[in-house]
C-alpha cells in the first residue's frame, strides 16, 4: 500500500503527528514480540508440538500495536481467529499465553480455550473468536458498557476483511452510530478470506460501509505502524471525548498461510504466487523491518540490539514455562461452565 | 402475604424491584419502550433511555452485544420477543454465551437474561410458534426458564437477573393474562427446584410451562375416575431437579412427560432419557411423552389444536399406562 | 415526501417516461384491489372473525402495485409480515389468499400460512415472510437461479425500512453485486418499525447502504405509483439485460398500525400523532387518491367508476368465497412436512 | 465389485456423480473451490464457476440462498464448513427450510443438502467442535445424516442431493482419511434403515456417527469376556428406524446409546426416549446413555479426551447392565 487516505475529519480531530521517537520505540518493541512469538509458534507448530490449529499474524504487527498503543488496561479489544497480535499489542503476558497455546492449567484460559480463544479480561482483552464477524457484536457491547460508566474508556474491534462480509458489521455500524458508542472498528484487510482473494468475494471498498453511515473513516497503510498510530490516535480520541465511533480500514497482508498447517490440506492447491509472499517480506513493505529501518536511520542501532534481544530472552522464556507448565485440568470442562449461585 | 397479580404485571414487578435494586441491570430489545405483550411496560419512563432502550431489528448484534455488555460488568435484560427469534440471533447464543465461561476458562461471567414468548394456539403460524427451549438445552452454558405462574415467573426473573449466568426466561405466549397469588416483598425462586403442583400415588405427570394448566385439568379428570396423577412442574429446564422427578416416579411407577416443543430431542425426550436411565427399576410401566409432533406450528386453529398437547391427550396416555383405559373410558 | 431523487444512473437506463393512459387505469385498478381487500380484512379482523394477526399495507400500495406492474409470472418476489399487498400486486389469486387468512382448506396455502406467510409459487411469489428480513436472502438466492438459468427473469425483493436494519441486507448487496444478480431491492420505508420511529432505529440514509457498493440506487415518492412504476422500469429493464442489481428506496406510510390489534396491546401507548396519520390519507398522499385524481383530471371518471364496482364486487366474491371454504385439514400439519421420498 | 476409497473421496466421488448426472445441481461455500477438506476437490475445474463457487463469509445469507435458489428449481449443496456455523446461519435452517413446506401448504420442495464437519478430538476447541445435529433434529423438518463409512458417506450423500427435502450431511471432523469398500457404480443409500454393524445377543448399543468405531471395539473386548453385543449405526437420525432399534433390543434387553453430541436433549435422549416409550416390557435394565457431557469441548486434548465418549465408557456401560460388570473387570 503506497498511499494512505485520510477522511477530512479524521485529520480534523487534531492529532500529533506521529509517535515521539521514545514511542516508536515502543512500538517497534512490541510489534518484535508479536514477530518473534510468532516465528516461534510457527516452527512448534510444525514440530507438532502445539495441540491445535494456529492462525498467525506475521506481517500485520503494525496494526494491532498501533492502535492498542492508544489504549489502557481499561479500555476493551475484540480479536478474531488470528488473535495473539492482539492480545500480546493489548498487554497481555507472553507466558500465559504461551501456555495456553500450549494446553496448559498455567495457560490464560487455563488450557480450555487454545490458540483461537486467548482472552485476557483483566487487561480488557475480551477475547479471540473463532467465530468470523463475532467480535464486532461484542465489541458493541463492551462500548455500550463503557458508554453507560461515562468514563472514557473506549473499546476497539479488530476484524478481517473476510469478517466484512458478515452481516453483523452492517449491524453494529448501524447501532453504535445512532448510540454514539466510543467504539473503534479496525478492518485488518490482508487481502485474503480463508485461501480467497478478497475481491472476489468483497465488493466495493470496504471503508465505504462505514461511511454510508456517515461515520469517520480512515484507510491507512497497515504495514506503517506510524499511520496506524495516527489515525488510531485520532479515532480513540474522538471515542474518548464522547464523539462516537471510528471506522480504520488498514491495509496489510498476511504473509503466513491461513494457520499452519496449510499445506497440507490444501495439499498442492495454490490461490496468491511466492513471489508475492516474498515482495511482502522486504524491507519497503514488512512492518517491522520498515520500523526497524526508521529507527536505524536515526541512529538506534545499539537500542535495536538491546530490544532483539530482550524479546528473544521473554520468548525463550515464555516457550520454557509453557512446556514446563502442568497439563490443562479435564475436570474444568465441566466445572466452569456455569456460576454455581442461583438460588 | 400474597397479592393477585396477572402473569405479565409479576414479570414487570420483577424487572421494576430488579431495576431499582441495582443500577448495573439494562433492558434493551426492539420495542421495549412501548412495551407490546406488556412485560416491560412503565420501565421506560421510570428508569430513562440508560437503562431501558428500543435497538434496531437486528437479533444477531443484539445477542452479541448481550455478551460485551455483560462483560463490561452489566446485568443484561434482553427482550427478543418470540422465541422464533433465537434462531435469528443464534450465533452468540450457541458459539458464544454457551461456551465463553469455558473457552475463557471462566474469566467472564455472563449475566444474561434473554426474555421471549414461545409456543402456539394464537393462530401465529410457524414462525412465531415456536417452543424454542429444547434448541438452547442442548447448548451446554444455559439456564432454561419455564414459568408456569405469575409467583414463578415473578420469583424466577429476579433470580435470573441476579445471577450470573445466560438465562432464558420464556414466556407461554397468550397467557400473560393468567391470573395468580405473588408472594409479597422480596420474592426469589431458586433454580433447579421442582414444584409438586398436586400430590398423587397413580402416575407422575411433567408437565412444562403452559403444559400445567391442562395437566392439572387431567388430573382432575382422572381424579374423578379414582386415578391419583402427581402432577410436577419442573420450572427450570436447566438446571433440571432430578431428584424431585425420580422420587415421584419411585412412588408412583409412572411417568408422562408434556410438552408442548416438538418431540424430536424435546425436554420430554431428555427427562424420560434420564427417567429410563435413574429411575428404570421404579418403572412399572412405559414412558409415555405427550409432545407438539415434529411439525411446524400450522395457522389454522383446528390443526394447532390438533398438534399442541391438551388435556385429553394426557388423560389417555395415564389411563394407558394404569391399566383402567378401558374400564375408565367406557 | 415531495422530492423524488433518482441517480443519474437509474435515468441514463433509457426509461420511457412513464405509464401509459391504459397502464395507469391498470395500476389504480390494482392498487384499489388491494386497498378494499385490506379494508376489508380491517373490519373482519375487528370483528374478530380472522384468527391471527394481520399486518395491513394501506397507504403504501403503489410500491407494491409499481413495481410489479414490470414482472411477470415467470419472475419471482419475495415479500415481508406486509404481504397481502405484494401477493396481489404480483398476480395472486384474491379468493385463494382470502381463504387462506380464514384458514381455509381453498387457501392458497391450504390453511396453513395465513396472513404473514401467503405464497403462490406458481406465480413466483415465493412467499409473504413472518421473519423480517428473511426475503433478502431468499431473493438472492431466487435470482442466483435465474442468473443460471440465463433466461431473463428477474427478483424483486420487499422489504421494510426496519428489515434494513437486519446484517442480511448488506451481505445480499454484497453477494448481489459481485455475482450480477438479477435483483431488484425495494426498501418500502414507511418510517415505523413496529412502534419505534425509523429515525430511532436507522442511521443515515437507507439508500446510501445500497450506494456503499457501487449499486444503481433510486429514491422515490413511494406514493407516487408513476415515480415507483418508472425506478422500478430502469431497475428491473437493467437486470433483465444481464445489468445486476438495483436499489430502490420508495418513501411511504403505514395508514394503519403495525398489526391490527395494535391499539388493544399498545393499551394507550402512544407513538404517533392523529395528526400525522390524517395527513396521509389526504389526495395529496394517498396512492389510491392521488392517483385517482389524475385519472380523473384526464377525464376517466365513468371508466373509475367501473373500476371501483369490479373491485368491490371481486372482494365480496372473494370474502363469499373464503367464508363457505372448509376448515382447513389439520392432518396436513403431518403429512406436509417432507416430501416422502428418499431412499 | 467394491473399491477401496477413502471417506473424503468417497464423498467426493458422490459430488462428481450426482453434478454430472444432473445440471440442476449447484454447489457453493466459503473456499469450496479449493476445498480445504478435500470433499469438493476437482469440482471447480471439472464444473466451473456456474456449478460450484467460492462465497463471502455470511451464513445468514448462505442459507437462506439455498431457500431461494431450491425453489427456483435447483437442487442445491451448501458447504458450511464446520456445523457451529450452522448457528451462524439459524434463521434460515430453522424459520425458512424447516418450516416452509408446510408453510406454503406443500407449494415449495427445498432439495438442499448441507454440509459440514462436526464434533471434536482435533483440538479445535468450543466453536469449532460442536456435534451440533440435536438442534436440527429439533427442528422438525431437516433430515440429518450421520455417515459412518465410506459408502454409506457416498451413497447418502446421493440420496440426499437426489432427494427434495432439506437434508444435513455429517462429517466427522478429522476422520475424512479413514478407509472402506465401496461398491462399484450406482451405490444410493435410503434414508431410515439402520445398518446392524454387528450381531449380538446380550446387549444393543446404537452408535452415532463416529462412535461407531469405539462401539465396535467396545464390542470386541466385550466378546472377549463373553458378552455379545449389537452394534447399530442408524445412518441417519432423521428419518430414524424405529424398527430395526426395536426389534433388537426385543431380543437383548439392553440398551446403550452412544453419541458424542451433548447429553441435554441430544440425540441419544431421543433414542432412549422411543425405547422407554415403545419397547419398555423387552428391557431388562436401565437405558444407559454414554455422550458428551453438557460442556463446551475444551482446547486441551486430555480435556476433549475425557468428554468425548470412548471404548472405555461404553464397555463399563454395557457391563454395568448384564449384570457382569466385576466378574468380568477383575
Ligand atoms: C462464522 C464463521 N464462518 C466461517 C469460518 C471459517 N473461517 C475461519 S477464518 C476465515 C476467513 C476469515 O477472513 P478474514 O476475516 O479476512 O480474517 P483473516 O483470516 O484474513 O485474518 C473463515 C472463513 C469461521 N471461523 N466462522
Ligand atoms: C427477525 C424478526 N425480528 C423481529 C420481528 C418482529 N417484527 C415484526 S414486524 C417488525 C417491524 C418491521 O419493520 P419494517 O421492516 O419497517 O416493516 P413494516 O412493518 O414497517 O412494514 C418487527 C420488529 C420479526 N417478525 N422478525
Ligand atoms: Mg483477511
Ligand atoms: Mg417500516
Amino acid at each position: 500500500m503506497a498511499t494512505t487516505v485520510i477522511d477530512r475529519r479524521t485529520e480534523q480531530a487534531g492529532l500529533r503527528s506521529g509517535p515521539s521517537p521514545a514511542e516508536l520505540l515502543e512500538l517497534y518493541e512490541r510489534m518484535l514480540l508479536v514477530r518473534r512469538v510468532e516465528e516461534r509458534l510457527r516452527d512448534d507448530s510444525a514440530a507438532g508440538k502445539l495441540p491445535g490449529a494456529v492462525h498467525l499474524y506475521i506481517g500485520e504487527e503494525a496494526v494491532a500495536v498501533g492502535v492498542c498503543a492508544h489504549l489502557g488496561d481499561r479500555d476493551y479489544v475484540t480479536s478474531t481467529h488470528r488473535g495473539h497480535g492482539h492480545f500480546l499489542a493489548k498487554g497481555g503476558d507472553v507466558r500465559a499465553m504461551m501456555a495456553e497455546i500450549w494446553a496448559k492449567e498455567e495457560g490464560i484460559c487455563r488450557g480450555m480455550g487454545g490458540s483461537m480463544h486467548v482472552a485476557d479480561v483483566s487487561k480488557g482483552i475480551l477475547g479471540a473468536n473463532g467465530i468470523v464477524g463475532a467480535g464486532l457484536a461484542i465489541a458493541a457491547g463492551a462500548a455500550f458498557g463503557t458508554k453507560l460508566d461515562g468514563d472514557g474508556k473506549v473499546t476497539a474491534c479488530f476484524f478481517g476483511d473476510g469478517a466484512s462480509n458478515q452481516g453483523v458489521l452492517m449491524e453494529t455500524l448501524n447501532l453504535s452510530t445512532l448510540w454514539e458508542l466510543p467504539l473503534v472498528f479496525v478492518c485488518e484487510n490482508n487481502t485474503f478470506s480463508e485461501f480467497t482473494p478478497s475481491r472476489e468475494v468483497t465488493a466495493g471498498r470496504i471503508a465505504d460501509r462505514a461511511r454510508a453511515f456517515g461515520m469517520p473513516t480512515a484507510e491507512v497503510d497497515g504495514n506503517d505502524v506510524t499511520a496506524v498510530w495516527q489515525a488510531a490516535a485520532g479515532a480513540v480520541a474522538r471515542a474518548r471525548s464522547g464523539g462516537g465511533p471510528s471506522f480504520i480500514e488498514a491495509h496489510t497482508y498476511r504473509i503466513q498461510g491461513h494457520f499452519e498447517a496449510e499445506a497440507f490440506v490444501l495439499s498442492g492447491g495454490r490461490y496468491r504466487e511466492d513471489a508475492e509472499i516474498a515482495a511482502w517480506t522486504q524491507e519497503d513493505k514488512d512492518p517491522v523491518l520498515r520500523c526497524r529501518a526508521t529507527l536505524l536511520a536515526s541512529g538506534a542501532a545499539d537500542v535495536l540490539h538491546a530490544i532483539e534481544a530482550r524479546v528473544l530472552a521473554q520468548v525463550d522464556d515464555a516457550v520454557r514455562f509453557a512446556e514446563a507448565g502442568t497439563p490443562a485440568d479435564p475436570a474444568l470442562a465441566e466445572s466452569l461452565m456455569f456460576v454455581r449461585d442461583e438460588g | 402475604m400474597v397479592e393477585r397479580r396477572r402473569l405479565i404485571q409479576a414479570v414487570n414487578d420483577a424487572l421494576f424491584e430488579e431495576m431499582e435494586r441495582d443500577p448495573k441491570v439494562v433492558v434493551y430489545g426492539e420495542d421495549v419502550e412501548l412495551s407490546i405483550t406488556g412485560d416491560m411496560r412503565g420501565l421506560h419512563e421510570h428508569f430513562g433511555h440508560d437503562r431501558i432502550r428500543n435497538t434496531p431489528i437486528c437479533e444477531a448484534t443484539l445477542t452479541g452485544m448481550a455478551v460485551g455488555l455483560a462483560s463490561a460488568g452489566y446485568h443484561v435484560v434482553v427482550h427478543m420477543m418470540f422465541s422464533n427469534f433465537f434462531y435469528t440471533g443464534m450465533d452468540a447464543i450457541g458459539n458464544q454465551m454457551a461456551k465463553l465461561r469455558l473457552m475463557t476458562g471462566g474469566q467472564v461471567e455472563l449475566p444474561i437474561t434473554i426474555i421471549a414468548g414461545y409456543g402456539g394456539g394464537s393462530a401465529n403460524a410457524a414462525q412465531h410458534s415456536d417452543s424454542a427451549y429444547p434448541v438452547l438445552m442442548n447448548l451446554g452454558g444455559l439456564n432454561v426458564l419455564t414459568p408456569s405462574t405469575p409467583a414463578d415467573a415473578k420469583g424466577l426473573l429476579k433470580t435470573a437477573i441476579r445471577g450470573r449466568n445466560p438465562s432464558f426466561f420464556l414466556e407461554a405466549s397468550g397467557r400473560g393474562g393468567e391470573v395468580g397469588d405473588v408472594p409479597d416483598g422480596e420474592h426469589l425462586v431458586p433454580f433447579g427446584r421442582a414444584a409438586v403442583r398436586r400430590e398423587g400415588g397413580d402416575a407422575t405427570v411433567l408437565a412444562i410451562g403452559r403444559m400445567v394448566k391442562p395437566a392439572l385439568a387431567a388430573a382432575d379428570a382422572l381424579a374423578e375416575q379414582g386415578v391419583g396423577v402427581e402432577v410436577i412442574d419442573p420450572r427450570t429446564l436447566v438446571p433440571f431437579d432430578e431428584a424431585s422427578l425420580l422420587a415421584s416416579v419411585e412412588k408412583t411407577g409412572h411417568l408422562v412427560v408434556v410438552d408442548e416443543a416438538r418431540e424430536c430431542c424435546g425436554a420430554a425426550s431428555q427427562i424420560a432419557a434420564i427417567v429410563a436411565e435413574k429411575a428404570f427399576h421404579a418403572l412399572a410401566g412405559p414412558i409415555r411423552r405427550i409432545t407438539t409432533p415434529n411439525v411446524a406450528m400450522p395457522y389454522a386453529p383446528n390443526a394447532e389444536r390438533h398438534v399442541i398437547p391438551g388435556e385429553e391427550r394426557i388423560v389417555a396416555a395415564v389411563l394407558s399406562l394404569v391399566g383402567r383405559a378401558h374400564r375408565a373410558t367406557a
